[in-house]
């Protein structure tokens, strides 16, 4: 070709360096992690028992945090003040409109899921919409959908009996021995979700319309389309979580969502993705969850008045972002 | 040789009617023309409203909420967002109806405590580049937990000079509209004709363009984070007056209310991009919101939805006022 | 006991004609729980079964804020209602606009959650006797002896503070009954689920749970899903999930015995009644000591479980519909310094 | 004026600065004298914003001192006020604040405007430089600076350097102050320029306008790679004598017979290689309002010139936009001035790293990898296999050193630059779009750059070059000239000169309204 094909080899290293104790040491989701096996210790070492049913009940408990959490983390990871306040009202729309089909039958699990997942694909429809089309800012796009959603589930669940379905209840509770089925289910879900932050164009995609929309865009994307499809796939999620989370306690409920509005946010977060967004850790958000799921168990166990209980909730979670290394600072 | 005229064309790439908010309307003039006309409304549908007593009794709730959007308005001024507001304006109520009336030093150090407290937020956000949103939601827990700990369950009682000092009115002119009034001008004047005001304005527009001008940018985000504490309890001793006593959830629908005004108002998270009139104005609109629908008789179970679509339709005139003047421009 | 809403309207209470109805008002300051839609529903229900007693009446809700309940009130002062009822956002951030209501010559009367203004009437529920009768049926059934778990409602609320009283006076009698966990359950059957099944592990042998309503049903689903066996009393909380729940279990355990309480939704028409008698001037209502009458908790011991649980959805909440009678008799023994504090029903046959 | 009138102002001496493996600064000296103008000349990177940083005391050296008013201090240490010392900056990039009136911006940097009346005062200073400076600014004082063009912005930057304040100017640093005004705005800045000078002030200033510095200044510092390499009096310094000093002219001289080793002698449109496959086609109306059509065929370089503004980038951005993804056909954009239609795919590489190019978080292989994602995909994963091959490639096609696991945001500007060749060329796209590519890229590496395009035509891509280096042009087949929105001229790629082109982009009469429209 040219003179350029003449020129001396360089030699160029392409594989990754291996993985050492240094780098495993500053992976953002290592505090997640160190914070979750804290605190699940912990809680062992005060009760003196049960050890591994306690994690795993927080594993089974913290799944629908994490499922909700992925989501979120979507909508975080894509950047622009993505934040999607509408989850939970999702979550309880949606666990009502499945828990209408499955109506405590067997025979209608499937539809009820698609239903639930479907409502929640709508809402965040309607959330991309008015933020990427109209030009809303997140908080508040998001947030005028869940007050059309909260109104929504108020006149419609007073005609609804909401029952799950038995066998979607088992599901999420059924253990085969110490393990617990649906915090596998909830694992597989989120390997399956970094697989596809990280492994497909999609994932990229994401991350990359995170750190520079205009280079995202110049680079062969749309940004708002990207950003536009995690808002839908927050919903999906949301409504996902909350069918489950029906099943789990055997029906809807109205407030069935409501604590899964600003966990779900924080769970991000701790996980060490960047709520600036371009930076999404999957696996510190699932250990972010089983960590938030198990510290009201610990501050409960201790006895604490709720009032300390409070405190520590809030300084930890300020502790642990002041401590992590922000590569790009600030939204 | 003919010179040909260039327009304006729409930014290429990434562009939206988001770039039209809050810039060309991000004034104080839509809003006020929306708190007037709600107003309006009302007292065509109960001319009672008018009077020096309808007044005080419609407005008097409003102005902890004017206060609430005005401290909040001073944290998106930086560029940031506010989410502990609430439980910090409950902890203000608290120590005003638990601590002050026995201890009063001890009461006034603990509010000055709560300041600084904020002084300490903008050094950390500022200082560590931790993201605002996070920061605030995670020091709520631990506003709400103290106030829990000073006061297990609502009560308490305040001293009686500040109740009458918050209900005091005029037989002709009502005192919450004094009130309004004198705070409105203030910080309009100290915003717009101070020059500190403007520096502080320009800091959260670009700070590093007022660093060069050789002012500090971080003693800016101090103050106006001090100034948004000011505000909050300005605004718990508002409640506090109010309510005569003491409870530390009071105020938690104040975080995304204070938002909405702030928004509503002409705001925009671009930092810098704020009015008082106009803030003043989106906490009158927000806050007669609900006393609107409520005359109009929306259904209880409507009010939500009704107060989303206001959102909605409030940004999306913005956005097309913003459109229009635009297009104009270009013609 | 029960009967239809408008079983009261046949003038029982003296009615000769000259009686004046009420232009009334309810405000309730969060209508996202089943409790709170059921209690604006007995509310709506008996104002429009009795026009002769009820003008004109609206519901208005202020989504959990305290100071828009407080505007929202003066706003109904402004639109001309001479009652209102309020269940409170906050014992204390009302209190303004409680006063400024009476002071435009309304009658404001309170409920359920209440608000501590001197002039208003109030109808309360006795929490403290709720957990005292919990605790005491947990100490009679386990024998003064046993490891409890309690299952509380929202850190930092009076109804929380209150049955928490209760349930330690009584056990301060039985030194070998220990609360040996605590979680915090939202007065929400899914959230108390998942609390209890995280702290179940660590806790020892669970012989007995309180509870504070909403919550029971969710607590014995995760006891059943860990697998404990035998299900350790749990106290109900009257909800549909509960009571079926509890069904189920005596059905695969005889003597599996506990019982269920809670707080009914339809104290809105107690109030509407008291209100519209301080209207009237009938029973003397406007001198209960204190201003203040007691509606009765409802129980619902083991021989009522399956009519009850028959006749609720899976998320509703048992109630007996308070005629003008019921009202008035309750009324009446507060003025005679006996309040009816509890009262156990069978479901009201439609 | 006092009688050490023509004493030293400003004394550098042995300055150094260095960023990891970059040397900024490199043992560098300057002098000014009182009321001197003197310029900075040196090629991009050369450390000119950098040492300029180092004088007015907002980034600390590494070794060397810095004398202000015969006040000595060493390098490292830092200003934290240089206004209180009579140092005034204006940046390259622009630094008002949007959402501030024009008075209240004044305010901002005129300390001594205070107590009531504040805006007045400070609007009375400004603008009676901004009147002096630039006499038809039309800038008013309630104007809110986000609704002013970039011009007007640049105008108030400038004044407000020169105003009095509580300490006046002593020296004044101006980073390329002129790079948006337009010819009579720089004329009467530079007027202005002398008249201060004559009463004392002295004034260092970088620009890539190489003859206003002859024109205007008294000397004029070389810098190349962080090094000074001497000073010229402006008196007696040509632009070639300039370009000669600053390394490019050696460059120039071998880049020239590569290019005719090419095939490239015709230089024109009929180039042998180029296919008749028409790629872009930009449709504007003519002078005399009839249609017109200019088009860029298959395997063509053509360059976009013409003065900044000029709506270069605009029609640059509308072809990548009109461009189809892979197998799908674009659309038909238009521009104020064109209607573009583009057959095939295109890829972009942006000249603005910081905001429009590298992705910050990642690695160098991600960030070239980015636009061919589908390309090293099976079954929708992305095989890190086929990953590492093509990243492989390209560090080896680029000559890019390093490991491609290293974050892009170690790399030096110039590599960073490469790693977004790579990215868009790595697409295989059938036009390549070029913004500025070599911006901060070294001269070995530009005739690379340019070697490579060269190939890549000729293997039948095709390629459209934006540059606001016109020396750069030469190497294209042929350059359309903008002016005011439209390509006002298409001229040949040897024809491409400086000057050629410079004359065209300001046509017959100088177009001195443009920025007044451009600004509405
Ligand atoms: N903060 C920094 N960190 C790392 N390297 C830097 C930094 N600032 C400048 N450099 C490097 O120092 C060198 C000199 O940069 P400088 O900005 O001084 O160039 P310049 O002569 O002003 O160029 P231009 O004409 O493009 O403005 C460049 O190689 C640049 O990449
Ligand atoms: N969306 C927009 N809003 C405001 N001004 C615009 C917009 N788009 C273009 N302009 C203005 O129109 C003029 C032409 O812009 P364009 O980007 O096409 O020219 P250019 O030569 O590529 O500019 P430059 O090289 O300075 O970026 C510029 O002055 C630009 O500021
Ligand atoms: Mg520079
Ligand atoms: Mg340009």
């Amino acid at each position: 070709m040219t003179a350029l094909d003449t020129r001396p080899e360089t030699p160029v290293r392409i594989r990754k360096p291996a993985l050492t104790v240094r780098s495993i040491v500053r992976h953002p989701a290592t505090p997640a992690f160190i914070g979750m096996l804290v605190v699940w210790l912990s809680i062992g070492a005060i009760a003196g028992r049960g050890l591994i049913d306690t994690i795993s009940a927080g594993i089974i408990i913290a799944t629908f945090l994490v499922i909700v959490g992925i989501g979120q983390l979507f909508v975080i990871t894509v950047g622009n003040g993505g934040i999607d306040l509408s989850v939970s009202y999702v979550m309880t729309l949606s666990a009502f409109l499945a828990c209408q089909i499955m109506a405590g039958q067997d025979s209608n699990i499937v539809l009820g899921l698609v239903v639930g997942v479907v409502a929640g694909v709508v809402a965040g429809g309607v959330s991309a919409f008015l933020i990427e089309f109209i030009g809303m800012p997140p908080l508040v796009g998001t947030l005028a959908v869940g007050f059309g959603l909260q109104t929504i589930t108020l006149i419609y669940s007073g005609s609804v009996v909401g029952v799950a379905s038995p066998a979607l209840s088992d599901f999420t509770t059924m253990q085969i021995g110490p393990i617990p089925v649906f915090g596998v289910v909830g694992v597989v879900v989120a390997v399956l979700f970094a697989v596809i932050l990280k492994r497909t164009p999609y994932g990229r995609r994401i991350e990359a319309v995170g750190q520079k929309p205009v280079a995202a865009g110049f680079g062969g994307t749309r940004p708002s389309l990207i950003r536009a499809s995690a808002y839908v796939l927050s919903g999906g999620m949301a409504g996902l979580a909350g069918v489950f989370l029906a099943a789990y306690s055997g029906g809807a409920s109205l407030g069935l969502g409501t604590s899964y509005q600003l966990a779900s946010i924080a769970v991000v977060v701790l996980g060490g993705s960047l709520i600036a967004g371009g930076r999404g850790i999957v696996s510190g958000l699932w250990a972010g969850a089983v960590l938030l799921t198990l510290l009201t168990t610990l501050a409960n166990i201790t006895r604490l008045s709720s009032g300390w209980q409070f405190i520590i909730q809030g300084a930890l979670i300020v502790l642990v972002l002041a401590l992590s290394r922000n590569p790009i600072a600030r939204r | 040789m003919t010179t040909s005229t260039v327009t304006r064309s729409p930014r290429p790439l990434g562009s939206s009617m988001r770039d039209r908010l809050g810039s060309a309307f991000g004034s104080w003039f839509l809003p006020s023309v929306a708190a007037v006309a709600i107003f309006a409304i009302m007292v065509a549908l109960r001319p009672l409203v008018a009077s020096t007593t309808g007044l005080n009794l419609v407005l008097a709730p409003l102005i902890p909420l004017v206060f609430a959007v005005l401290a909040q308005m001073f944290v998106v001024a930086a560029g940031d967002i506010d989410l502990g507001i609430g439980s910090f304006i409950g902890l203000a109520n608290v120590v005003m109806a638990v601590v002050l009336p026995t201890d009063l030093v001890g009461g006034l150090l603990l509010l000055l405590v709560m300041l600084a407290g904020y002084a300490g937020m903008a050094v950390l956000i500022s200082v560590r580049g931790l993201p605002s949103i996070v920061v605030t939601l995670g020091m709520s827990f631990v506003w709400l937990g103290i106030a829990i700990l000073i006061l297990p369950t609502p009560g308490g009682a305040v001293a009686p000079e500040l109740v009458s000092f918050v209900r005091f009115t005029t037989p002709v002119v009502p005192g919450v509209v004094i009130v309004l009034t004198i705070t409105t001008v203030l910080v309009a004047l100290f915003l717009n004709r101070t020059k500190y005001g403007t520096v502080l304005r320009g800091s959260g527009s670009n700070a590093e363009g007022v660093r060069r001008a050789g002012w500090s940018v971080l003693r800016a985000k101090v103050s106006l984070y001090v100034l948004a504490g000011f505000f909050g309890l300005l605004s718990g001793l508002y409640l506090s007056g109010q309510t005569g006593g003491g409870d530390p959830y009071i105020a938690s629908s104040y975080v995304l209310l204070s938002i909405a005004g702030v928004i509503v108002g002409g705001g925009s998270f671009r930092g810098g991009e704020v009015s008082a009139v106009g803030a003043v104005a989106g906490g009158l609109v927000v806050g007669l919101l609900g006393a609107l629908l409520q005359f109009i008789g929306v259904q209880s179970s409507f009010q939500a939805a009704a107060q989303g679509l206001v959102l909605v339709l409030v940004l999306v005139l913005r956005a097309s006022v913003a459109w229009i003047q635009k297009v104009r421009r270009t013609r | 006991a029960g009967g239809a809403p408008d079983a009261g309207s046949s003038g029982s209470a003296g009615g000769d004609g000259a009686e004046k109805p009420i232009k009334v008002a309810l405000s309730n300051y969060f209508n996202g729980n089943i409790w709170r839609k059921q209690m604006e529903a007995s509310f709506e229900a008996t104002a429009k079964a009795n026009p002769q007693y009820v003008s004109e009446f609206k519901t208005v809700n202020s989504d959990g804020s305290a100071p828009q309940q407080a505007q929202q009130i003066q706003s109904l002062v402004l639109e001309g209602y001479d009652t209102i009822l309020i269940d409170a956002a906050s014992p204390t951030a009302l209190n303004g606009a409680i006063q400024e209501a009476c002071d435009a010559g309304v009658t404001v009367v309170v409920f359920d959650s209440l608000a501590t203004a001197d002039c208003a009437y109030k109808v309360a529920f006795d929490y403290e006797a709720y957990g005292e009768t919990e605790a005491q049926f947990m100490a009679d059934k386990l024998g003064g002896k046993g490891n409890l778990l309690m299952v509380r409602g929202i850190a930092g609320i009076t109804v929380d503070d209150d049955i928490y009283r209760g349930v330690t006076n009584v056990l301060q009698k039985y030194p070998d009954m220990k609360l040996v966990g605590e979680v915090y359950g939202q007065f929400t059957e899914s959230t108390a689920q998942q609390e209890v099944a995280k702290i179940l592990p660590s806790l020892p042998k669970i012989d007995g749970v309180l509870t504070e309503g909403n919550d029971g049903g969710g607590t014995l689903d995760a006891f059943l899903q860990a697998g404990v066996s035998p299900v350790p009393l749990i106290i109900q909380g009257n909800s549909g999930q509960g009571l079926q729940g509890w069904a189920k279990v005596s059905q695969e355990n005889p003597s599996y015995e506990t019982m269920s309480i809670s707080s009914q939704p339809s104290i809105s028409s107690t109030a509407l009644w008291l209100a519209w008698m301080l209207k009237n001037d009938k029973n003397d209502a406007k001198n209960l000591p204190e201003k203040t009458m007691y509606a009765p908790l409802l129980i619902i011991p083991q021989e009522n479980r399956d009519a009850w649980a028959n006749a609720l959805d899976y998320t509703q909440i048992a109630e007996n519909p308070t005629t003008l009678e019921q009202a008035t008799s309750y009324v009446e023994s507060a003025n005679a310094g006996t309040p009816l504090l509890k009262e156990e029903p069978l479901p009201p046959t439609s | 004026m006092s009688d050490r009138s023509r004493g030293d102002t400003l004394v550098v001496e042995g300055v150094s600065k260095r960023f990891g493996s970059t040397l900024a600064v490199d043992d560098a000296s300057i002098r000014v004298t009182r009321g001197e103008l003197i310029g900075i000349a040196g090629h991009n990177g050369a450390g000119k914003s950098t040492i300029l940083k180092i004088i007015n005391g907002q980034l600390a050296g590494d070794a060397g001192s810095v004398t202000v008013n015969d006040v000595k201090r060493a390098a490292d240490q830092t200003v934290a006020h240089p206004e209180k010392i009579g140092v005034r900056t204006v940046y390259q990039e622009l630094s008002l604040c949007a959402s501030l009136r024009v008075d209240e911006t004044a305010a901002i940097f005129d300390h001594s405007a205070r107590g009531l009346g504040w805006r007045r005062t400070a609007w009375k200073n400004l603008a009676a430089v901004l009147d002096d400076m630039f006499p038809e600014h039309g800038i008013r004082r309630e104007a809110k600076i986000n609704d002013l063009s970039i011009a007007r912005r640049q105008m108030i930057e400038c004044a407000s350097a020169f105003i009095d304040s509580t300490v006046p100017p002593v020296l004044v640093i101006l980073d390329e102050p002129t790079s948006s005004l337009d010819a009579a705005a720089t004329v009467g800045f530079y007027a202005y320029l002398q008249r201060r000078a004559a009463e004392g002030v002295s004034v260092i200033i970088t620009t890539h306008r190489l003859h206003e510095m002859i024109d205007n200044l008294s000397r004029i510092y070389v810098m190349r790679d962080g090094r000074v390499l001497g000073e010229h009096a402006a008196a007696t310094a040509t632009k070639d004598s300039l370009v000669d000093a600053m390394g490019l002219a050696s460059h120039e001289e071998a880049r020239t017979p590569t290019a005719s080793a090419l095939g490239r002698e015709t230089g024109g449109v009929a180039r042998s290689t180029s296919s008749n496959e028409v790629i872009v086609r930009l449709e504007q109306s003519g002078e005399d309002g009839s249609p017109e059509a200019l088009e860029v065929r298959r395997g063509e370089i053509v360059g976009f010139a013409g003065l900044e503004g000029h709506g270069q980038l605009t029609a640059l951005e509308a072809v990548y936009r009109a461009a189809g993804r892979r197998g799908r056909a674009g659309r038909n954009r238009r521009t104020p001035h064109h209607s573009v239609a583009v057959t095939g795919d295109a890829a972009y590489v942006s000249g603005d790293r910081g905001v429009r190019g590298i992705f910050p978080l990642w690695d160098v292989a991600k960030n070239i990898s980015f636009s061919s994602l589908a390309s090293v995909s099976s079954a929708g994963l992305i095989r890190s296999d086929s990953e590492s091959a093509l990243v492989g490639d390209w560090y080896r096609r680029l000559g890019i050193k390093g490991t491609s696991a290293d974050p892009i945001t170690s790399l030096s500007g110039g590599t960073q630059q490469k790693a977004l060749m790579a990215r868009a060329m790595a697409v295989g796209s059938d036009l390549l779009l070029l913004e500025d590519p070599t911006r901060g890229v070294d001269q070995a590496t530009k005739s690379d750059v340019y070697e490579l395009l060269r190939s890549q035509a000729d293997t039948g891509q095709t390629i459209v070059w934006y540059s606001t280096e016109n020396e750069e042009l030469r190497n294209c087949d042929r350059v359309f000239v903008f002016r005011s929105g439209r390509v006002v001229a298409t001229i040949s790629g040897s024809d491409a000169t400086e000057d050629v082109i410079i004359a065209l982009s300001f046509g017959d009469s100088t177009d001195s309204t443009h920025e007044e429209e451009l600004a509405r």
